[in-house]
């Protein structure tokens, strides 16, 4: 067997008396593909990031092509050729997708940045993903799943020895992690080492050579082999046996909560769009990305203007100039983008919790102690592994997520609307809120999950309502959706 | 030949302080008896700004130029700037080294604040301490008036100045504060020269505030008409009242002179009157 | 910080230091600051001294609560200084040339400043217009308007009451501008910790958008946050007259950079979401006292500016290498 | 703005409004006032009027270059005023005191200018002192050490040909400082589309955290972009120096806020980022053209604060009304 190209020895990382990673060893060879796989803060991010020159780890050495390696700045690592693409998006929206692309190292001709060079150049990578963007336009204003892809075309563009992707698939797409892949296997072939770390397992099983797990930071397990079932690989992460993951539906009542008819948005969005959702019902909402799903329901929760249509709640219309309209009436929303829309990201999680729940907690003056109070009981309930005082900032991605979450639930709303919920959230914990969400079904809430998970949607829903290009192309009842069904109206 | 003067330009150093508008107030009206149309511009203190001011006062074509200097010290460029085009200028308050107005208005600064602070030493017995309170450090006045008030307290060996403090805006606010803190350090302090009205009437509000046993001696300087109304008030002792309803008259009509062609002294000095109690009554009805 | 909140909470006087957020370090620097004086100069460490020193201060403070606020959902305020002037020569106006009572005049200065926050609020949250650009153009017309009410002439003369005002000291301690400026500080204090719209002001700060979705009204809350910022310049406008007992137009000029500058050296964040008015109170008074030691030391004006400019930079700098040394 | 590049290639005349990115609305601003003043006053549009307001923006013109640099990284520097005052009196006390050439003298000032902004750069990058409280410290150092210069005095008497520079019209149009200051403008805008360096600035300031990890070395730029301002401030100090024939230590008091002013009227989002040269240069036309063309219009002082108010407001509003309506 050839040299690994990288090799990790003892490294450890505390964040003052708190230990993340602890006394890792990892070698990746040239042409494999390695899994790093655990459970939401069991450091794989923190991994990442030392590999990548962004932290320092507090102990421990590393080895890159048999030499001592201790990258002192990003800039250090991207010379030698690791490349790292970021769990959270890192784009400048004000600059253009090409600019993005080749940041800090544009292409320079006669001294002067060569913008045509640049342009055409950033294009071809786009093409690879086969997105079919202007590389000449505003990142500003792309949908999520596109900037992910600009992210990983980024990290393309780039000479790499050693690529890493922090759960590069979270907002993607069947379609565009299919060209992800294709990618990633070209690399492969090249003689590229790559880490890949996700919580989708299938694709864990589709891409990856090698399985590495890590637990509270520690390396507690590897699976040389793919086809190693789900199960055990599972057990693995979480400690423990997962019996299974969706749990049984309730069954909807007749009485509708939320009716929608005739939805338009200004922006052309979506058009014509008609359901409804009883209560104790999930719908379920599927589509590709850019089919307009976070648009339909950023316009039922007052968060975007409508052009045409009613919502209406319990047979009363809404006029919704503002989410406060929404939240006042019981309709809430946890958005796609928690660092963005969800959070305060450097505020506490406390203050977090309690920014969306100020009315909830008297209003007027309300106790310090009565606040966190409040912030640890939405904490527990939810399974967040993080403290109320603590900043929102300081949590791994998917604990950040059950912090949005909580911060809605708390509210005891009537419809609850949830856009990606399980972005970024290991399997056991994603396990943890499908129950959550069958269980305010129980509860008599009307729920809509948005998904670009496939499985999840499936596996969720009463029915489903797929959005083609902005229009409403079906509602399947369970019985008849699958992934064959749904895909066909998706792609009509 | 003789022209007409139908077109003055006004630039002020600071429509801020009390006394350049006096001023101002005096130049317009003055030429609105001629029937001249005056045309004002304000530097705000600051010295490019009114060189600015002063090329567009020239775009508008105005027959004569009465400049009274912004800045710590009078710039000459304004001056050269107006020759150039043939303007004449009147120089108020200020004149600037090596490129003098046509004529110079302003108030014996040196004499005045020697007859001011001859007076509050006088009111104290020629003797005791002294605090002075000066105006922006470096700046024309601020220069005259010490230089005055300091040939009295020569005079006046019993005196002692214990502390001296610059303002940087002349404003009321800052000698308030000067005052007080000059007054923590030096309790038994009985002569105060603040070097403007502004300053004087900030730091007798100090002295107020303090409340200290002592009789305190507060001279100022200026004649601001507030001041002249605190004075008649017995607020503070005495001030030197500066001609400036005069010398806004003056400006016009050396103006008018200088654009007929007549010839007209290089400097003229006026008096500031000494300004206390028993006199301020006529300068309050008729400001000189 | 919030990191370190576990060693925090074992100690428990730690804890109140916790409270402060950035200020900790400016905090290290008033206290050095005093020590420092207390030791070269007689005449600091005295109750005078410290009574006068709140006497300074108390325009500035007053003005400096509602600069937190606006700084505080990321804003910026530098219309302050001319909204307190227009507020003193509109009461002026009323009292002295219209011939009201006085406490109309006070009346009618404060809804004058109340309506110049109200064109700032409305110019950017309906107009859009950066905070910096409509303060700024305020600046400039609340400071015309206030010259062209009396064309630049001071206005003198108010009841002896008012001047009382800022001169008894009531118990020998506290005159009544002093109280006003402890009063406000205490209730934006309270308001901000414990009212579920001083929550609110931190939300929009942090991020608008968030706080959009979580169902606050990011619109509503930074129209009444510059209102509020333009009332309370309005009301120091009131205290400096009772202070001056006189009004002029030229008032408050420049305070605008104090003001910004003694809420940023007490640690809120310029980038909004995070200080309070606990660091304002101490950046307040390290200008407040640094001004006072330097006369009392009879340093030199020009030498002063040098200090003033290496204690601002060590009393904010502390701040970094505190957290470093932990 | 890019993102329009597709359609704008067709349109071939869109392209070049689409360069200005946020300053469509000041530059609509800006005609519509010219085409106002020559309409309501004969001496307006003149080409010696013209000659006179960029004499007259000179200075303003090149702070506001080094200022666009800083905000574009989303800093601040409330020093150049200080800075400026600080050069001139280091070059005219070297020349006239120390009896330096006069060429030297103008180094030396440009000197003492980088070392103020280099120490800005250190405080905001080592120290982490946030940039409005390390530039405001320097402004009053600065000032002060301007002060002690000379203690206060100023200098004059300069050769006639430093004078000269700002007063002969080569060619009967351009004097040399009007053409100096042309010169920094082009290079700058230059700089910022065409150098790599220059795109750093935009990442700079778009996100530290992800130029950082794009391998951009954020504090060297950082430090760089102070220098530069801090040198460009210098500049001006000399231009000024040239143009009034004499240097003062209280030269460019509040002239920060100016040039902040212009820099945001012109587009460029204090948040950092975006921006650019194009629209500094027509705020700096805005703040010139309306104070030339007030004094032409014989518009009374303090009436004209008011309207410079308003017009403000109306240059960067017409933005945001421009935007909704597409
Ligand atoms: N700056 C910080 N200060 C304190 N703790 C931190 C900090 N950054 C991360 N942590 C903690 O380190 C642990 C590991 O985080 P990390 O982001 O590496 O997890 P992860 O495995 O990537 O999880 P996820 O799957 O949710 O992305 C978490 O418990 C997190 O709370
Ligand atoms: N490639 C693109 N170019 C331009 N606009 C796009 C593109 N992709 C999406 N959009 C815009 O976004 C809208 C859809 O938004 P969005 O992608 O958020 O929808 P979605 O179905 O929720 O997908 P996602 O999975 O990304 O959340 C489209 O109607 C379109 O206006
Ligand atoms: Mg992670
Ligand atoms: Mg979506």
């Amino acid at each position: 067997m050839t040299d690994p190209v990288l090799s990790l020895r003892g490294i450890s990382k505390w964040y003052g008396p708190l230990q993340v990673v602890k006394d890792v060893s990892l070698d990746v060879y040239p042409g494999e593909v390695v899994a790093l796989l655990g459970e939401n803060g069991a450091g794989k991010s923190t991994l990442s990031g030392i590999i990548a020159g962004s932290r320092t780890p507090s102990e421990g050495s590393m080895t890159w092509l048999g030499q001592p390696y201790a990258p002192a700045s990003p800039r250090e690592a991207i010379d030698k050729g690791v490349v790292l693409i970021h769990q959270e998006l890192q784009l400048l929206p004000q600059l253009s997708i090409a600019e993005n692309v080749f940041i800090g190292r544009w292409p320079v001709r006669n001294g002067v940045v060569d913008r045509a060079q640049m342009v055409r150049r950033a294009q071809e990578q786009l093409a690879r993903l086969n997105l079919h963007i202007p590389a000449s336009r505003k990142v500003e204003g792309l949908s999520t799943a596109n900037q992910q892809l600009i992210e990983i075309a980024k990290a393309l563009a780039l000479d790499a020895k050693l690529l890493i992707l922090d759960e590069p698939t979270a907002a993607l797409g069947g379609a565009e992690t299919e060209a992800l892949f294709e990618q990633v296997r070209k690399l492969r072939s090249e003689g590229v080492g790559i880490i890949y770390i996700s919580h989708r397992m299938e694709e864990i099983k589709k891409i990856t050579d090698r399985i590495v797990v890590l637990r509270d930071g520690e390396r507690v397990q590897e699976f040389a082999d793919s086809a190693t079932p789900v199960r055990t690989i599972v057990e693995s992460m979480v400690g423990r046996s997962l019996e299974r993951m969706f749990p049984a539906l309730p069954v909807p009542t007749d009485r509708p909560v939320l009716e929608v008819c005739g939805l338009s948005s200004p922006a052309n969005s979506f058009r014509d769009v008609t359901f409804d959702v009883k209560a104790g019902e999930i719908l379920g909402i599927a589509g590709l990305v850019g089919a307009g799903r976070t648009e339909l329901v950023r316009a039922i929760t007052g968060a975007d203007q409508i052009s045409a249509g009613s919502v209406k709640l319990e047979g009363r219309e809404l006029k919704l100039r503002d989410p406060a309209d929404a939240i006042a009436r019981g309709i809430v929303m946890v958005p796609e983008d928690r660092k963005d829309q969800g959070l305060v990201v450097d505020h506490r999680i406390g203050d977090n919790i309690v920014y969306a729940n100020l009315d909830k907690l008297g209003g007027g003056w309300i106790s310090p102690s009565v606040k966190r109070s409040f912030a640890q009981k939405a904490v527990a309930k939810f399974g967040v592994k993080g403290r109320p005082e603590q900043l929102a900032s300081d949590l791994s991605g998917g604990n950040q997520q059950k912090v949005v979450i909580a911060k809605w639930l708390m509210r005891d709303p009537k419809v609850v609307v949830l856009d990606e919920p399980t972005r970024g959230i290991d399997v056991g914990a994603r396990a943890g809120i499908y129950d959550i969400i069958v269980n305010l079904a129980k509860q008599g809430v009307a729920v809509i999950v948005v998904s670009s998970d496939l499985e999840e949607v499936l596996g969720v829903s009463n029915r489903i309502l797929v959005l083609a290009q902005g229009k409403q192309a079906g509602i399947l009842n369970r019985d008849e959706a699958n992934d064959v069904s749904v895909m066909e109206l998706a792609t009509i | 030949h003789a022209a007409e003067l139908k077109k003055l330009g006004l630039a002020v150093a600071n429509l801020q302080a009390n006394f350049f508008n006096q001023i101002k107030q005096s130049v317009e009206a003055e030429a609105k008896k001629r029937g001249i149309e005056v045309v004002t511009v304000d530097a705000k203190g600051d010295g490019p700004t009114q060189v600015n001011q002063i090329q567009d006062l020239l775009t508008q074509k105005i027959d004569a130029l009465i400049y009274i200097p912004a800045g710590a010290a009078a710039a000459t460029v304004p001056v050269k700037l107006a020759k150039n085009a043939g303007i004449p200028v009147v120089n108020v308050d200020r004149n600037a080294e090596g490129a003098p107005g046509d004529t110079f208005l302003a108030t014996d600064s040196v004499a005045s604040a020697k007859s001011v602070c001859d007076y509050i030493l006088k009111q104290a017995g020629g003797k005791g301490k002294m605090v002075i309170i000066h105006g922006q450090k470096g700046t024309t006045p601020e220069v005259d008036r010490s230089k005055g008030c300091g040939e009295s307290i020569k005079a006046n060996p019993g005196v002692k100045v214990v502390a001296e403090q610059y303002s940087n805006i002349w404003s009321q606010d800052e000698g308030f504060q000067i005052m007080q803190n000059m007054l923590q350090a030096n309790p038994d302090v009985s002569i105060v020269f603040a070097q403007a009205d502004a300053l004087a009437l900030g730091a007798a509000q100090a002295i107020k505030v303090a409340n200290p046993s002592q009789k305190i001696v507060v001279g100022g300087f200026d004649g601001d008409t507030a001041a002249l109304e605190a004075l008649s008030k017995g607020v503070f002792d005495v001030t030197a009242t500066q001609q400036t309803q005069k010398m806004g008259r003056d400006a016009v009509a050396n103006a008018a002179k200088l654009v007929a062609g007549e010839k007209v002294p290089a400097v003229q000095l006026m008096d500031a009157t000494l300004t206390t109690k028993e006199n301020v009554a006529g300068f309050i009805a008729n400001h000189p | 910080m919030v990191a370190l909140d576990i060693k925090e909470q074992k100690l428990s006087s730690g804890r109140w230091l916790g409270k402060l957020k950035g200020a900790t370090g400016p905090l290290v620097g008033l206290l050095a600051l005093c020590v420092f004086l207390s030791f070269s100069t007689d005449a600091f460490l005295s109750v005078r001294n410290g009574l006068n020193i709140l006497d300074q201060i108390t325009v500035l403070g007053i003005m400096a609560v509602g600069m937190t606020f606006v700084i505080l959902i990321g804003g910026i305020d530098l219309s302050v200084g001319s909204v307190l002037a227009l507020a003193m020569m509109v009461m002026g106006w009323s009292a002295n040339v219209a011939g009201l009572p006085l406490a109309v005049g006070i009346v009618f200065g404060l809804v004058a400043a109340a309506m110049s926050g109200l064109i700032v609020g409305v110019l950017v949250t309906q107009f859009r217009v950066p905070a910096f650009i409509a303060t700024l153009a305020m600046m400039s017309a609340a400071r015309g308007v206030a010259n062209m009410i009396t064309d630049g002439q001071q206005i003198v003369g108010f009841p002896d009451w008012f001047m009382m005002l800022a001169i008894d000291r009531h118990f020998g301690i506290l005159t009544a501008t002093v109280f006003l400026m402890l009063v406000v500080v205490l209730v934006a204090w309270l308001f901000l910790h414990f009212r579920s719209e001083g929550r609110m002001l931190y939300a929009v700060g942090g991020n608008p958008e968030v706080a959009r979705l979580a169902g606050i009204n990011a619109r509503l809350v930074t129209i009444g946050v510059y209102v509020v910022s333009a009332v309370l310049a309005g009301l120091a406008g009131i205290v400096l007259a009772a202070r001056l007992d006189s009004v002029q137009p030229s008032s408050g000029f420049g305070y605008e950079l104090d003001t910004i500058a003694a809420v940023v050296i007490g640690g809120t964040s310029l980038s909004g979401g995070a200080g309070g008015i606990g660091g304002t109170l101490i950046g307040v008074l390290i200008i407040g006292v640094l001004r006072n030691g330097l006369n009392l030391l009879n340093v030199s004006p020009f030498l002063q500016q040098v200090i003033i400019g290496i204690v601002i930079v060590l009393a904010v700098g502390a701040e970094t290498i505190r957290r470093r040394r932990i």
